[in-house]
């Protein structure tokens, strides 16, 4: 039964998993996510839908459980936050290579090393240049509410089956810390086995059911060859991703002058920005990529023909900055502003840079 | 006959009020302050300071190293 | 309408529920509303505090700096806060340790005396209930039905017979807040 | 009699089972994993859970396991095949999941998978094939390497004051009240083949139970890894690997044997 | 005899020592890491030793025991303390390292890197804070957190059969060649902490000795995670994690001791 | 005694870091990097210059024992190849954090996952913007030779305690196992203690000695304030480098109309193109990045002045070819050939390539 | 009198010639060709095929599992 | 000068240490040279081989696809290489194991019975070294006093004593080189 409630990010994106039919969750505690397996373990899921949750001995086991059971058809999911998903680069390059379905929870927090537990932004180049090793990438949904938390966990376990790839969901210590109204959905049913056995008895690794011929998962080619048209498949994906699946979203872009580019937390904070330089006179719009990878580079080559010049607002010291440039092709200016190692911006000062970099600039 | 006499020295602007003290103490000295300190703790005090022996016990548990142990040889 | 507000004191005095129950009270008159506390190690007895958002409109940042309302609980809060209201903004403070009191003269200013009061109703489990309540009477943005229904949707079912006491707190509360200035 | 008369398919004793795959072992001649793979599937097939097992491979000489066990498997990073295994059991609780490692991907990189799934007693099974090496990456010494043995990385010898002294992770995960079942056999010559394959027939059947997990290692020979000849190899193993890693049983029924 | 004539600095007999530094502790009041650190201090300064140690802290509550410690120190990525100071120790062989660790991150995470130090004996000491949950993250369920005690990720209490129980990783590294001395004490009361002392002294002489590894484990309370007061916290320590963690010397000079 | 020799380029590196007074190593075999430790094991460097070398459980251990022993101030260096360095993101984000100096090296192989065992540069993304959390980069030299591989030993650790950064060394399968013949420097002596005590005394933990004040080595900041700071030093440490330590080679640029960028290997392959190009009468030229952080953004867009299009050539579906588009503000076409999955161009492709994309495009 | 009688197929092609099975057999029937097959490997044969007993010994050793073994009972 | 060499056969006939010696003997003449094995997880019985550039100039790709000689020694190695030489380059192969003869006609074509003559002088591991010899004889490239100069360089000290015989069994490798065709 679908439900409002007031929930914290974390957790709403751990009650979405119940509800969304997800077969097990892997993790290791740490801040500021632990609350997503605290959830999980205190509403004891295994009872409300069967789903398995297990508290890992660490992340490399964690996202190792995960491709266990990834890889023989379940929805599984894992969360971190940014050193723990550092440690996990090599097993989601192996869920990448072996095209395994999967969803992965970064609630990124301020880095290098241990770093902060503050919010941050600065796992963006990790997540969608890939951290791992080899020529991969990642379906990236960056959430910007306790809502999207939630509802990103069905539309991120759509796009890895659909994919069959890891999906990131790319979100940070404020959206996972902050509580927010969320209309939660009505309960999924998990798969049977039976249904999994149908739908995914072409690759997944349950046992040669009814005698089948086997199957395997492996990101192993040892003839070149093989590897090279492995990766091309790749490749295949990520530009179908890129033509059926992206996501963005414009706020007061109709009429703008000038152009934000955020996601996430940034997106929030900008918004505002968006209003209180509304109110000074200036025309400025807010566009929000939603997935992060693929990037809306169409949309924003679109946008040069309108806007005088882009600020990338980003809670870090100027990464997906890279992306929009690439984007609009140095057809207009694109400037970069952030804070760093937790510190979250402020509406006012990101309309400063505004006004200094982009529209006196 | 020679008494051993003690005394401890809380440093109440770091003592957390913990009380592990308390129970350490064979002789029953220390008590915990009705005021608090700066950081909102009610803190360690010798409420019977006749009976301590200096004997450290209550220093050498607390959490925090917050006691300083004294003793003398007292002719009764 | 929209209202920004901080709640700022120390970890163990229920800084983070008050919020909740506030944020829980807007969704009852169904308001968007948004709770973003400070997070840290947990170093007990350090500070805490949340930035609570009511509105009628979709809030865009979770995230302030400065604000309609401020309740402050302790010292470090009073100097942290103060400056970060709005002209004409409301401070609301319980004075219980507080050496320093706040010296703007261009905001709306009440005491409540919510240590004492909730000592004196012998549960300090309900001070921050006593604060609600005077935040209540000097900003009446939610209605008491509704902070009933959110205190409903914040406890745990196991705790619901707890909501006498608490209501009745919120009432002492509002009774007992005590004006300072306003402008 | 003529050997015409007896090579007749109703007189056939032996025959490697249809669980192993026509493809070539890709290891070297006299490398005791082919051995060991086959007894696996051997159990497999006897105990007519081919429909239900699931098996990891590591990543060590074994990587390829999946071209040759004809059943339903998985390819691990190096050292987690027991969370990969955790996570298929898990999901499946009914199912036959084990895992096939080697020594440096079980006892080196994979340590702490190891213990943890030992400890949380999955019920899984763990064939361990301790060679003294990692024959993969060509010959570099493993966490099981014998004192004074020498490797590409300890080419004048194990220096046991310097790199440590060979691990027992066998012994030691034994002690985790997880573990349910734990032996320790070989497979260089018929006997002992025999009495392996008994222990990972035991193993397997254990996962009925889900009484926690069980655990077979194998001492078995890199002759390539060595630089002996596969026969000399065995015999070496013999002569020093079985003195310091001594066959049997280790723990049955969850109870540890006495000695 | 007035309380002056005793308070006077030619009385002290109990100071803390100056390797703790002024930095008020950021442990919740009761926290038994206070002492524990403390202990460790007055021991490198009883040994004349402060020139010659370098600390590891770890990621847990004791992060920031480099603010508290008035010696050399270094703060580890979660689990790797003693991968550090294997290399601060293998560079550095006549000085004193020593890393300081909890229970997540020693047994968990931290699997691998524990077992394998101990296994190569490198020269160095650990101490080991038991106090059987995760403090520093808000008290989510250990390696070591008891059967059906409760925490945040165990809020019903750890289910031993889907959990796992609680792992004795002293007792499992002990048996390893390259440790030569293990002891497992706490610090709740008097008795405890002079006890506790004496064996973190062994440890560091040890040092000296160059003979493998000594490790020190304090059961400790966590009374936050544990959510009771400090006092009801070592009371339950000692009621609950004493049974189950035994208190004494497990290995002497290399040698287990016997039960 | 400076020397002749006919190595790998993994031997090479090898024992120019004995000879460069390396004092310790730390490193787990993998594919096709093992001879690093291989041949240290063999030449018992504790012997020659007491330099210590040992094998560690795993690729993650290896990272920290070298953030251990950096901390003290000693010269220390690891080796792996592209699922181990994946493995040891959360170490190398930490080094950076902590500004510690070190030296690792990565022979790159083909991925995503296990993957090939053959030559592959599909981990520039991962090199150059930080495959672990957080705001931070590394120093990153690409050797093109058996020589560099040696040479380039001294020079990252010279800008290893220069900026007090770890410093990677990007080789790839190719590079480390082909023999060259190299020019081995003469021994240098490793630093007494008492010369690190007086060099590194200010920030390295060996001690107290001589009572002075602790040192601290830490990434943490538990105040954003603080972390902010830490990362705008760091920050300012890069703009320093792309100053003062920028390093490329250009090949035949002096008449070029056709400019080839290519590192490592591919720099290689794509020397022979040009040589081929120009049989064929196209003025082709070649520049190799030697540092690939920090990147050689001015000298592309001056050559922007002269060329009419840009191929990068890279054994990967296109990494760098985004910084230089970045570096010429899409001034000139810029295009990318590569192959992948451990299969190497061949001079003649990226000919083909050239003319299709470049010349006649 | 009842006599066992065995033989062996070596599957030549896929014989490694890694000699394993030569001693495992106790009744030494097992030799190793002179020639190769298409990988170069002497492979096995039986030298002394009256004395093979089908007991499978040589089967059951051999990595590759390329040895089928046949048993009769044969009257004398 | 410039010369592109690919030697190919089975893991272990010797093919990375014959290429490492003809490599160092260029080294003592002073030219440029490398050295590229092809690398794989060994899977004893698969085939090696290895690329040899000796050059007067500094060498650019070590890679290559096409060669100036080939040195063929299996038959997987005649079907993957012949096809590879310039034409006017020259092959030079073991009949020994070879069904397929080369079959181009705008090639050299040497034979050279290197495992035979191993055999017949009682050490088949000096059989690369008769190759060697024969590939000398067809490309004299490098000095005979360079290739015993690059020989010690490339055995360690310990092995120096088998010198003479390596000597010995290149100089029957170039006395015994069989001229197929030559165009
Ligand atoms: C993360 C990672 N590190 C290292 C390697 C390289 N590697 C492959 S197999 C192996 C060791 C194999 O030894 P073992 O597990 O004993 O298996 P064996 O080959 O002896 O059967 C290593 C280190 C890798 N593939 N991935
Ligand atoms: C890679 C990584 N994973 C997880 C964390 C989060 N984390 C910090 S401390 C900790 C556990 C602390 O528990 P313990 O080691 O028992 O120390 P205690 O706080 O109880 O003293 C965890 C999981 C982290 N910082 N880094
Ligand atoms: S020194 Fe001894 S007697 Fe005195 S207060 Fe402390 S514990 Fe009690
Ligand atoms: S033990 Fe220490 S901190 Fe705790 S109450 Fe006593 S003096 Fe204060
Ligand atoms: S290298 Fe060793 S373990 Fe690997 S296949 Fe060869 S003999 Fe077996
Ligand atoms: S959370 Fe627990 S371990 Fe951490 S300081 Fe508090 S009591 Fe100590
Ligand atoms: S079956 Fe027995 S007797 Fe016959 S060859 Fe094999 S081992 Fe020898
Ligand atoms: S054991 Fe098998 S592979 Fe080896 S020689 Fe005998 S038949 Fe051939
Ligand atoms: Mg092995
Ligand atoms: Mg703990």
């Amino acid at each position: 039964m679908a439900e409002l409630k007031l929930m914290k990010g974390n957790e709403a994106i751990a009650e979405a998993a119940i509800r969304a039919g997800v077969d097990a969750y892997f993790g290791y505690p740490i801040t500021p996510q632990s609350e997503v397996i605290e959830y999980l373990m205190s509403e004891q899921p295994e009872h409300r839908t069967g789903m398995v949750v297990l508290q890992a001995e660490s992340e490399v086991a964690a996202i190792n459980m995960v491709y266990g059971a990834a890889g023989t058809g379940k929805k599984v999911m894992t969360s971190s936050s940014s050193p723990g998903i550092s440690l996990k680069q090599e097993g989601i390059s192996y869920l990448a290579g072996a095209e395994l379905p999967a969803v992965i929870l970064n609630v990124v927090r301020g880095g290098p090393g241990l770093g902060t537990i503050q919010p941050s932004q600065a796992d963006y180049f990790q997540s969608v240049k890939g951290g791992g090793h080899g020529d991969y990438r990642l379906y990236v949904l960056a959430p910007a509410s306790v809502q999207e938390m939630a509802d990103f966990v069905d539309d991120a376990f759509e796009m890895a089956f659909k994919y069959k790839t890891p999906v990131l969901i790319l979100s940070d210590g404020l959206i996972g810390q902050m509580m927010e109204k969320v209309l939660l959905k009505d309960q999924k049913a998990r798969l049977t086995d039976k249904e999994l056995q149908e739908r995914h008895g072409d690759w997944a690794t349950f046992g040669r059911v009814g005698g089948r011929e086997r199957n395997i998962i492996t990101s192993l080619d040892l003839q070149s060859e093989k590897m090279e048209n492995r990766v091309h498949r790749l490749m295949a994906k990520y530009k179908r991703m890129e033509e059926e699946d992206l996501r963005f979203e414009k706020i007061k872009c109709d009429d703008a002058d000038y152009l934000i580019v955020a996601y996430g937390s940034s997106a929030r904070i900008a918004q505002k920005t968006v209003d209180l330089a509304r109110a000074k006179g200036h025309k400025v719009g807010l566009l929000r990529p939603i997935t992060l990878f693929p990037y809306p580079k169409k949309e924003l080559m679109e946008m040069t023909k309108q806007v005088k010049g882009i600020l990338s607002v980003e809670l870090n010291m100027g990464q997906m900055v890279e992306d929009i440039r690439l984007a609009v092709e140095h057809k207009v200016p694109v400037e970069h502003f952030g804070r760093t190692g937790g510190i979250i911006h402020t509406p006012e000062e990101i309309l400063k840079a505004l006004e200094e970099k982009i529209i006196k600039g | 006959m020679a008494k051993i006499r003690g005394a401890i020295v809380v440093d109440t602007e770091k003592c957390k009020g913990c009380e592990v003290c308390v129970p350490a103490c064979p002789t029953e000295v220390i008590g915990m302050a009705k005021d608090v300190n700066g950081k909102g703790y009610h803190f360690a005090f010798m409420a019977n300071p006749e009976a301590c022996t200096g004997c450290s016990n209550c220093a050498i548990v607390c959490p925090d190293g917050v006691i300083s142990v004294f003793r003398v040889k007292a002719d009764e | 309408m929209t209202e920004e507000i901080i709640i700022a004191g120390f970890g163990g005095q229920g800084v983070l529920s008050m919020g909740k129950i506030l944020a829980y009270s807007g969704i009852m008159q169904d308001q968007e509303v948004s709770w973003m506390p400070s997070y840290g190690p947990e170093m007990r007895g350090g500070t805490a505090n949340v930035t609570v958002i009511l509105s009628d409109e979709r809030i865009s940042s979770p995230y302030l700096t400065i604000f309609d309302t401020a309740v402050i609980l302790n010292q470090q809060s009073m100097d942290k806060f103060e400056k970060s209201l709005k002209p004409g903004g409301t401070l609301i403070y319980d004075p219980n340790g507080i050496s320093h009191h706040p010296t703007r003269k261009d905001i709306n200013i009440y005491r409540i005396e919510g240590s004492r009061l909730a000592a004196e109703m012998g549960n300090t489990k309900i001070f921050n209930m006593v604060i609600l309540g005077g935040f209540l009477a000097a900003r009446p943005i939610v209605k008491i039905e509704n902070v009933i229904e959110g205190l409903k949707k914040s406890l745990p079912e196991r705790y619901h017979k707890l909501i006498p006491l608490n209501q009745e707190a919120i009432t002492k509360g509002m009774d007992s807040l005590e004006t300072v200035q306003t402008i | 009699m003529d050997i015409k008369d007896i090579i007749k398919p109703e007189n056939q004793v032996y025959k490697k089972t249809d669980l192993m795959t026509e493809n070539a072992l890709s290891y070297c001649p006299g490398c005791g994993h082919g051995t060991a793979h086959r007894l696996t599937m051997e159990v497999v097939e006897e105990l007519g859970i081919k429909e239900d097992t699931i098996g990891v491979a590591p990543v060590g000489c074994s990587v390829l396991a999946y071209d040759f066990m004809n059943v339903d498997m998985q390819q691990a990073a190096h050292g987690r095949a027991p969370a990969l295994a955790t996570g298929i059991s898990r999901t499946w609780p009914d199912k036959y999941v084990f895992t096939y490692q080697g020594d440096g991907d079980l006892a080196a990189i994979g340590t702490a998978e190891t213990i943890h799934a030992c400890n949380r007693g999955e019920n899984i099974v763990i064939i361990f094939i301790n060679n003294g090496i990692y024959g993969m990456t060509g010959g570099q010494m493993a966490p099981t390497t014998l004192p004074g043995m020498r490797s590409s990385t300890s080419p004048y010898g194990r220096d046991v004051r310097s790199m440590g002294s060979p691990i027992k992770i066998t012994e030691l995960i034994s002690n985790l009240p997880g573990v349910y079942f734990v032996s320790r056999q070989a497979v260089h010559t018929p006997k002992h083949v025999r009495k392996a394959k008994k222990a990972i027939k035991q193993a397997f059947e254990n996962v009925k139970l889900k009484k926690g997990l069980s655990f077979v290692e194998i001492v078995s020979n890199c002759n390539s890894g060595w630089k002996m000849t596969p026969n000399d190899a065995n015999k070496w193993l013999e002569e020093n690997m079985l003195d310091f890693y001594q066959l049997g049983d280790i723990k049955i029924d969850g109870q540890l044997v006495q000695k």
